[in-house]
């Protein structure tokens, strides 16, 4: 299996299902001529034109909408936000249109569209530029929300979502896209809604999504060496979330930390942490613990941004708080 | 008052759809505001009663099966210009699962997918970008189509509009984006918060053609706007038509509307869209008063029956409430 | 002590602050000529002249952010939303400026503003219209989020929102306007970030805020029927959560159900839920049950919109799951 | 090149004051760029050079006792005309505890609240609401000032603007919105995206002047954005200024700006601001070449002495992440 970048199987993911279903068209800013603000698109506008690879001026909500109409009456969309930062602006669109549509119509509408893009922080960049704010689109009903958080994944799950016939929300990250792993040449689809045990354990269960999940990896390696075996559940999707699979891995455990890179409040961790504490109460030997970003906006200073959010020794000294072993 | 508009070229056939249309409307909404007062309608109920003219003079340039209609939530009338049954609009008043949408939507979410009527959208201005794209679909797949886009003068500030009419100039869309300018956005009066008063100037940032139109006419409207679906059918050229209209009713069934004088009310109702249509078309001898009153006992049968219809028809079972979530 | 009305309550708050402090303003759509949409702002055009009291257009991302430059320049703005399902409209002048931009000038403002307005479902209106939308809002750092579900509370927290010194975020509901309570002649304040026990009760903690209180009190009088003891637990503020009193009520009672009326995925109540899960890990008897809004838009029927949201009977069968009665 | 302007009716001081401003934020961003590529300085750095004369021409029509000047991320330029020392502005970018924002803004937060120099916002097009709000709290105060509120030829379309600018003309607030046109949005031609390529002509949406400017002769600049100022702090009419401009370097210091030609860029250089103004000066024997070098000495010497400053700074000690967050 060759072995590529995670923006790489992103650009294939696209460039497959342009090229087998011509209602596929992405849009965005610097999508075309700039190949993406993070290279994504890389070679699609000299590939299919610009009525398919369509640059955008700066209009966030405006472009979102339209996307959303042309979901409607049968296109499918892509739509990149450069950063999810910067989603928000469109976010109107997202909850009261996209995601009630076919709601408030009685079932009318299909709105087969995809909103991607990098979210979460980067470096050096401060708080305006560092959010990761998945909690609030996984909050509403009438999306799926996605998360991959390896090439194989994302590359499976973009498909699956651009086949969708509801508004997919797919979260990247820019420190993702030189991430490297296999992916089959074979095409492939991963079905949206569920999770993947990204590491097979006994002790406890970290569940975890996107970019954290290499540093909840990197932890449970040292563990390792300290005979704690870590099981590893990575969500994939933030709505719907593979609710069956957590709990089996926690029924097996007994414990659970989760390890999420947004706030804290009201977000992706906290439900998890609620759904395990429910579904498990009887299966649990201590507190779900959850590892998250402070609640703070990120400081642009590296070190404080970094002190900001999850890290490979939050998660060892969480796990062994969940082992009552210190 | 009669039409500025030279009638006889048209086909009776046709002026008589227009009178038939404005005056459905009309008593299908009078019909409404009347269960509305009985409670068997809820929540917000947008009258467009004395604003017939707009969409039926409007919508009449179409050819709905390429064309497109999008409007806010003060929709029946569109909705009934766009060839919309009576009875699923009422049950959908009424919440009823006859409804077009199920008792999903209510009043403000009016929708007819097969008609090309899209909403119905109770976000002020959230439809225009939806409208927009809906353009951009025409292009793409290089049809024929035109998109009407209806907004009122209270949508026109919103950062959507404008956002939406620079997308739709770049990009060569065939969109009309039709400013129904009823003088009101709830209470206020459009002069108190818009920098200027005579909204088609505005294309002018946009490189797009702009004008300002009587909608108690409707004829007129129809002239008027034929012109601009032929601009955008033929050329792809985007523009932007301020419809000046005015409604006899509160904002919605709860507003007194304490806001303007009786006397202005009184002005406007003296050029009633129906009226002057009816007036004309007796005038020029192309009807009779008597065939105004059976169309327009006609029109009051199919709105009572509308209200049969929505009051026998059942509610929605509660497990519905988890259908059209997801497709 | 007089009985007023909520609406007369964030009146009387609104109009006391005014008189007090020439720098607080009020703007928003149809507050000053129509005395606003819900009639709270009746007779403060009239009052205090239209400098003070101001009718804006439909532009809710303008002068929302009109509101925040106002208030980082030494006014006190409050920001009347005619809903919260506007305010997303607004969300990025409120994310990325008001909750920011003391943060990213490194303490050089203060951004003194209060935005309010009606929030959750009322009757009849379908989905676009009737959101609770505080999870979002209670979600982001660097705001305070606030919920009284009386008009004591009401008035005593908006003077404290009003007065303080940072971006409140303030909910009310249209269908508490004309809910009524005694309220004194006197002035007090009530500070952000306290719960409040509204009812005593030994077997049962019920942690709930904003409108859905009064269900949960009726519930708990049914209960009482049946000799089970409620205690419930009005939060008042989403941002920060008094956990204490929380944890305090849950280790006496050892049992807890969360009442919240958003829509369940990372929420207000969820959040909470896992809050009591974790903290109170050793004195719970029973799982934190949740009842929330059903996870979907709402519908516009008035049997199904009711059948989506918290109700007396659902309030009454999580209580007596908590103990095991069913 | 030498300047349109008649420069013998200006004070040398006021002249050199300009000179000097420009000269200090290109050595300054040079030295920026520089510890950029050694890595003392991460993420977006926007540089200004080639667009001095906007910043320094307009800012220099103001009072910073009572007005203000609010901008984008591309904000070092508005930052020294401000009268921000490079200092704590190189502290700043360096993420030290001495930078203006301690270290938690970086590049694209520059603020100066005592110096009226409110921001650095890195949303395109969020500070303009901001801008028109602080714009309202002058009139509401019955102050005499006013606002520069700058964005880019990107931020234009966004909805934000034109709600702002409503809102400015209704409530009659003395703002100048000043639209840097430097030809790019990132890699988009403004061209690309824009209905329009004077935007002056949007003024007329609002009922407000709008003006075209070159930005490449900060003489010019001074003379016309006087004139709006003066415009708005005494009638309190708000205006748009689009002024014609260029930026040297990438969009940020990871841009290889492929979407140009160099010949573009050699092409704007020869309009160089400072050269201008330098050859004009000297032309006009108001400076010296000598008088110039030992001045663009001096401020290559505070560029430098600022590096300096923020390499021996500290760093911010780790609980000032809880710092900042409220009040
Ligand atoms: C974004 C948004 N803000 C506010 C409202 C509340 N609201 C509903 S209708 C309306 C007035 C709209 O006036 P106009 O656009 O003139 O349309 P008309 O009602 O006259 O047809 C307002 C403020 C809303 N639905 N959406
Ligand atoms: C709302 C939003 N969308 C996208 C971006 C990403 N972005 C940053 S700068 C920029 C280009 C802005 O161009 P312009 O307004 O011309 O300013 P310039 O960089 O030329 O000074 C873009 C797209 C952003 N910061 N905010
Ligand atoms: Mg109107
Ligand atoms: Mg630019």
């Amino acid at each position: 299996m060759p072995e590529i970048t995670y923006r790489e199987a992103l650009r294939q993911a696209i460039d497959e299902e342009m090229e087998r279903d011509r209602t596929v068209f992405l849009l965005g800013e610097e999508v075309g001529e700039y190949n993406g603000a993070y290279k994504v698109s890389m070679g699609l506008l000299d590939k299919y034109g610009p009525e398919r690879v369509l640059d955008t001026p700066i209009t966030e909500e405006g472009f979102t909408g339209v996307g959303i109409g042309a979901a409607c009456v049968g296109l499918r969309p892509i739509v990149e936000w450069m950063t999810f930062n910067f989603s928000i602006q469109a976010l109107d669109q997202v909850l009261n249109n996209a995601a009630k549509l076919r709601h408030m119509s009685g079932g009318q509408f299909k709105v087969p569209i995809v909103f991607r893009g990098p979210n979460g922080p980067a470096e050096y960049l401060s708080s305006q530029h560092s959010q990761a704010l998945q909690s609030m689109f996984a909050h509403i009903p009438g999306l799926l929300v996605v998360a991959p958080a390896t090439p194989y994944d994302a590359k499976g799950l973009l498909k699956s979502a651009i086949r969708n016939d509801n508004p997919v929300v797919f979260l990247e990250a820019e420190l993702m896209y030189a991430w490297k792993g296999h992916v089959p040449d074979e095409e492939y689809l991963i079905p949206i809604g569920k999770a993947d045990i990204k590491r097979n354990g006994l002790d406890v269960t970290i569940v975890t999504y996107s970019k954290p999940l290499k540093i909840v990896l990197d932890a449970a390696d040292i563990l390792a060496q300290e005979d704690i075996d870590v099981e590893v559940v990575d969500l994939r999707s933030l709505r719907p979330i593979d609710e069956e699979t957590i709990y089996k891995s926690v029924r097996k455990t007994n414990r659970c930390v989760v390890v999420d890179e947004a706030w804290p409040v009201c977000s992706v961790g906290s439900h998890v942490a609620w759904l395990v504490s429910k579904n498990c109460f009887d299966s649990l030997d201590a507190p779900v613990e959850v590892i998250s970003s402070e609640d703070v906006p990120l400081p642009y200073n590296h070190r404080l941004e970094l002190a900001c959010q999850p890290s490979v020794e939050k998660v060892v000294k969480a796990v062994k708080k969940s082992l009552y072993m210190e | 008052m009669t039409s500025v508009v030279e009638v006889t070229k048209y086909e009776r056939v046709f002026l008589w759809k227009l009178l038939k249309e404005m005056i459905l409307i009309r008593r299908v909404e009078e019909k409404a505001g009347q269960l509305y007062g009985l409670r068997k309608i809820g929540g917000f109920c947008h009258l467009y009663i004395g604003q017939e003219a707009v969409a039926v003079g409007s919508i009449a340039c179409l050819d709905l099966k390429k064309d497109y209609v999008i409007t806010a939530y003060r929709d029946h009338g569109h909705a009934i210009a766009c060839g919309m049954h009576p009875n699923p609009m009422m049950a959908e008043l009424f919440g009823k699962i006859t409804g077009c949408s199920r008792g999903k939507g209510g009043s403000m979410h009016l929708f007819d997918a097969e008609k090309h009527m899209l909403g119905g959208n109770g976000i002020v201005g959230a439809q225009i970008p939806f409208a927009t794209g809906v353009a951009y679909k025409i292009k793409y797949n290089k049809e024929d189509g035109v998109v009407l886009c209806f907004f009122g003068d209270g949508a026109i500030h919103q950062g959507a509009f404008h956002e939406s009419v620079n997308l739709a100039k770049i990009w060569g869309l065939p969109i009309i984006y039709i400013c129904e300018n009823n003088q009101y956005g709830m209470g206020t009066d459009f002069r108190r918060v818009s920098s200027v008063h005579d909204f088609s100037v505005m294309g002018a940032s946009y490189g797009i053609p702009g004008k300002q139109i009587n909608g108690m006419d409707v004829l007129e409207v129809y002239e008027e706007v034929s012109e601009f679906v032929k601009l955008a059918r033929e050329e792809r050229m985007p523009s932007l038509l301020e419809i000046k209209t005015y409604r006899y009713k509160g904002h919605s069934m709860s507003d007194p509307a304490k806001y303007r004088t009786s006397e202005e009310v009184s002005e406007y109702k003296k050029q009633d869209p129906i009226l002057i249509l009816k007036d004309t078309l007796i005038e020029k001898g192309i009807i009779t008063e008597h065939d105004y009153q059976s169309l327009d006992e006609e029109c009051k049968q199919i709105a009572l029956e509308s209200a049969d219809f929505a009051e026998e028809s059942d509610e929605p079972p509660l497990e519905t409430i988890y259908e059209d979530v997801l497709a």
